[in-house]
């Protein structure tokens, strides 16, 4: 790509009769991430009408209102349920689901692992802030040790899960982690997520300044964008560090990469196989 | 990704901008700036070496950045 | 043989859930989702088997009841008549997307084997305790169909009916059997294709560009597209304007829940239905659903027998509750016995629209027995 | 179809331990009886726990006309496989109704008015396979039921069956069938006067 697919192009893919700007808070990453998806779709040349955006309940819940695709908002946790149906019923769909991290690890933890189990063809968007920000600061099963939120306000005593090693012992067939700040490489994980056969997971950390970052000494979004810049490390480099060198810092890039057959197309092609023994 | 200065203009609609920062924080130009009203705003369009960065990084999708047309000569 | 000559119907000797499956794929069903449990699960057993070789049939085995609803929605919006079958415990389950499928007017048919409760309770004893759960379960204010069937035959008719209402008004239709009716086996006749009427959804014909998902039309349904045919719109279970839109502005919020209502009120007739017997001169009638209907009719025989002039309603909508049925019955009869497997929640409703004209008479039985005749005879030959 | 005899409501149980094949038993009767004679049949079963291991039960109820009414709940015939099925159920047969029990299985029978053979032996050692044992009891019952033709049962029991156990299934048949004819007397004697003077029973 010599040219920088920008804003020019997501507006074509906004819904003018929304209004904008959206109602996400000033910097939240969850912007970013749509708009890497809007490009990655944009550079797959996918069709708006072959492209279903199945949203849950919360802050990445509310970005589907405002893409010109198919879209349904559905309810807390279960987007991946709604989307395992769709896609089952119109395999030639490209069927995405938005999810926050509370909406995808905690109330559809259950979802969430079967669909990387059944390998089903559908791309989740993990949009992880750590914190739920719909409802007003509580803390979510991504939320690290030790961190403050409305429901940890003496530090969070359990540990937080890695979304990304969860769909990997699912059996998810392709597993990525990008930030908000690495827009770019979000757009290259989003292109080969979408382009992969089965379950694919792309765990987008996303910074939450509003209801996250002001309880844990971040002194502005701006400032979360900078600990994402120094503590997201390219997984091959992570690999290579110590553990101190790794304390403070999480990997991103593909961890997983398969390309079993899905399983719509497994379904599909036994009914072939069936009715050509009927006849 | 990166081109020469002087080349590229830079649109902020101020109507979409939340004066969240994070283009004037790392753009390696110093091209914006935040306005009294807090909102991004052009002071040095001609320094843009057209990096992109502040497009890709707008959660609101308030920046454009395009290169500009000139008349041939 | 002679021309004209109709083609012969095809006899089964079947379970009530293997008719519901009949029935269901005479219908056009084209989807089921769902997850094991007693005592409904030979309908998802001969689903497996059936829809594969549909086809346009998917089956899918979900983790649990509640992503069974999810997945059914789903491919009722990608264009397929969609349905599951569960027991009480999954019914509750399911209660919050049954919810979201009448906000989003997602046709379907959500098929509960009422087994004995609350909570694991009696898994393989028969019960009709779910029924104002039918009704009330899901959050907030809506409409709901709610129908039954009380043998085998009708497992399979109502099946029909359940998907016919679904698409017609697009909403959610929960069909509530009992484990009796459905664990009964007994022949059942196939209808021929003349025999039975399927209604299709009603898909927009205008230009996607003009098109409204949540528009007020004559009959209050508005038409839907199936998921990528052209028409892209916006599908939230938030309270939502015409186009589809999250809206809190009170006028559009009264605008939906109004329509909402009516499209399913406004058919009462249509909806409302269920089966008079020795009704005409009845001084005592019985009003009973399910596998008591049976009962009661094997009763209301008996009754007669000893001359006394008994009659059966036998309802087969049971919401919106047949009232005009009932008041019909009410002109003649001095007194109503109502024989539930649970502790009055027809009766109730028949006291509603009673209003204190009649005695009514709930005859009940919460132990995971059939209510016998000879319990029915008693209660009629008392009242 | 045209139904021979003319019935009002005639109540059969067949019991027994799990594993016998009472289920399938039941399912083949009703079947032969409601898509071959053209009765109006209703078939239940016990279910659950009760279905896997222990005793098992499956109840029919057979008709002319319209059955309202679908559990069977005074029985016109009783098969009992096990003495525990046969203590559990007796009760349950109306008077002058009839009681046929595998009689290696129940060792103390509750009336000495009953019908049986050792049903599980024949299979061992006439057909050669104890599993057929339940089809040997079916082809009992279709020399029994007056309302049942031999050749109808047989033809329903052989469409229900795969190719692989057909012929083993159809000889199982014709030795029930036979073997009752011998032992259990002539068939109209049997019921003599009994089915029309049952009526009235209360339910």
């Amino acid at each position: 790509m010599s040219e920088v697919i920008g804003n020019h192009i997501i507006h074509k893919y906004l819904r003018h009769n929304k209004k904008f700007p959206h109602v996400l808070c000033p910097g939240c990453g969850h912007g970013i991430a749509l708009g890497a998806l809007i490009r990655s779709v944009h550079c797959l040349g996918l069709e708006k009408d072959d492209v279903v955006i199945v949203a849950g309940i919360g802050c990445s819940g509310r970005l589907a209102v405002y893409v010109d695709f198919n879209t349904v908002h559905t309810t807390h946790g279960r987007a991946l349920t709604f989307a395992t149906g769709i896609k089952m019923a119109k395999p030639h769909l490209k069927v995405i689901c938005l999810m926050g991290d509370g909406d995808a690890l905690s109330i559809g933890g259950n979802h969430l692992i079967h669909a990387a189990r059944r390998n089903i063809g559908i791309t989740a968007l993990v949009l992880n802030n750590n914190i739920y920000g719909m409802t007003g600061g509580q803390c979510s099963p991504t939320t690290p040790h030790g961190s403050f939120s409305m429901t940890s306000p003496y530090g969070q005593l359990e540990k937080g899960f890695d979304v990304a090693e969860l769909a990997r012992a699912a059996g998810a067939n392709f597993v990525a982690r990008g930030t908000s700040f690495h827009a770019q490489q979000l757009d290259k994980l989003l292109i080969q997520a979408l382009q992969h056969p089965g379950f694919s997971m792309v765990e987008v950390v996303s910074p939450c300044h509003t209801q996250y970052g002001r309880k844990n000494k971040f002194k502005g979004a701006v400032d979360m964008y900078k600990w994402l810049k120094k503590s997201a490390t390219p997984v091959e480099r992570y690999a290579e560090l110590d553990e101190t060198g790794q304390k403070d810092r999480f990997p991103i890039g593909v961890f997983v990469d398969n390309d079993a057959p899905g399983l719509e197309e497994q379904y599909y092609a036994l009914k072939e196989k069936m009715r050509g023994r009927k006849s | 990704m990166a081109k020469e200065k002087g080349n590229s203009k830079v649109t902020i609609y101020p109507d979409w901008c939340k004066g969240c920062g994070i283009c004037v924080a790392f753009c390696p130009a110093k091209v914006i700036e935040l306005d009294g009203q807090g909102k991004a705003r052009v002071v040095r369009e001609e320094d843009c070496i057209h990096c992109g960065f502040c497009e890709l990084h707008c959660p609101d999708f308030a920046i454009v950045v395009t290169e500009i047309e000139r008349c041939p000569k | 043989m002679a021309a004209g000559r109709k083609k012969k119907r095809k006899e089964l000797f079947a379970l009530g859930n293997e008719a519901v499956v009949e029935g269901a794929l005479l219908a056009g069903c084209s989807f089921y989702g769902g997850y094991p449990i007693t005592p409904s699960s030979e309908i998802m057993e001969v689903m497996a088997q059936r829809l594969p070789k549909n086809d346009n049939g998917v089956f899918l085995q979900m983790e649990d009841e509640i992503a069974s609803m999810g997945a059914v929605i789903g491919a009722s919006l990608a264009g397929c008549k969609a349905m599951t079958a569960t027991s009480g415990p999954g019914f509750s389950l399911m209660q919050e997307h049954l919810g979201y499928a009448c906000m989003v007017e997602a046709p379907l048919v959500l098929v509960n084997v009422m087994r004995g409760g609350p909570s694991t309770g009696l898994p393989t004893s028969p019960a009709q305790g779910d029924v104002q759960q039918a009704r009330w379960g899901t959050h907030g204010d809506h409409s709901m169909i709610v129908l039954s069937a009380s043998n085998v035959q009708e497992c399979l008719e109502m099946t029909i009916t359940a998907f016919n209402m679904a698409e017609k008004y697009r909403t959610p239709v929960v069909l509530l059997l009992d484990e009796i009716t459905a664990h009964t086996r007994e022949k059942i006749t196939i209808p021929r294709e003349d025999e039975y009427e399927v209604f299709n959804r009603v898909v927009p014909t205008m230009p996607p560009e003009w098109y409204k998902p949540f528009e007020e039309t004559v009959r209050g349904v508005p038409p839907m597209p199936p998921i990528g045919s052209g028409y892209r719109f916006h599908v939230t279970g938030l309270t939502h304007d015409p186009n589809g839109f999250p809206t809190s502005r009170p006028e559009e919020v009264a605008d939906l829940m109004e329509r909402m209502f009516r499209k399913i009120d406004q058919f009462l007739p249509q909806v409302s239905l269920y089966e008079e017997y020795l009704c005409a001169d009845a001084d005592v009638c019985v009003v009973a659903y399910g596998s008591v209907a049976r009962s009661a009719e094997y009763a209301v025989e008996q009754a007669r027998e000893r001359g006394v002039k008994a009659g059966l309603l036998k309802l087969k909508t049971l919401f919106p509750y047949p009232r005009a049925a009932t008041e019909k019955v009410m002109g003649h009869a001095r007194a109503l016995v109502v024989p539930e497997m649970n502790m009055g929640q027809i009766s109730r409703e028949v006291k509603r629209v009673n209003n204190g004209r009649a005695t009514v008479r709930a005859l009940n039985r919460v132990d995971g027995q059939i209510i016998t005749p000879s319990e029915i005879l008693k209660a009629i030959m008392q009242v | 179809m045209k139904q021979g005899v003319n019935l009002e409501r005639f109540e059969i149980r067949l019991s027994g331990l799990g594993g016998q094949g009472i289920i399938t038993l039941g399912r083949v009767l009703g079947a032969g009886l409601a898509l071959g004679h053209g009765y109006q049949v209703t078939q239940t079963q016990s279910y659950g726990p009760e279905a896997r291991g222990g005793s098992s039960r499956c109840d029919l109820v057979v008709s002319s006309g319209k059955i309202s009414y679908p559990k069977a709940q005074s029985l016109d015939l009783l098969v009992a496989l096990s003495q525990e099925a046969c203590n559990a159920y007796y009760s349950f047969l109306k008077p002058g109704g009839i009681l046929v029990l595998e009689t290696d299985l129940v060792r103390q029978p509750p009336t000495n008015l009953y019908l049986g053979l050792p049903f599980t032996e024949m299979a061992a050692s006439k057909v050669g396979i104890v599993q057929a044992m339940n089809t040997i009891v079916l082809g009992a019952i279709s020399y029994l039921l007056p309302f049942v033709e031999q050749r109808i049962m047989r033809s329903s029991l052989q469409s229900a069956l795969p190719a692989k156990i057909r012929d083993v299934n159809t000889k199982a048949f014709n030795l029930g069938h036979r073997e009752a004819k011998r032992e259990f007397g002539e068939q109209p004697e049997i019921w003599k006067g009994k089915p029309e003077e049952r009526e009235g029973s209360d339910i």
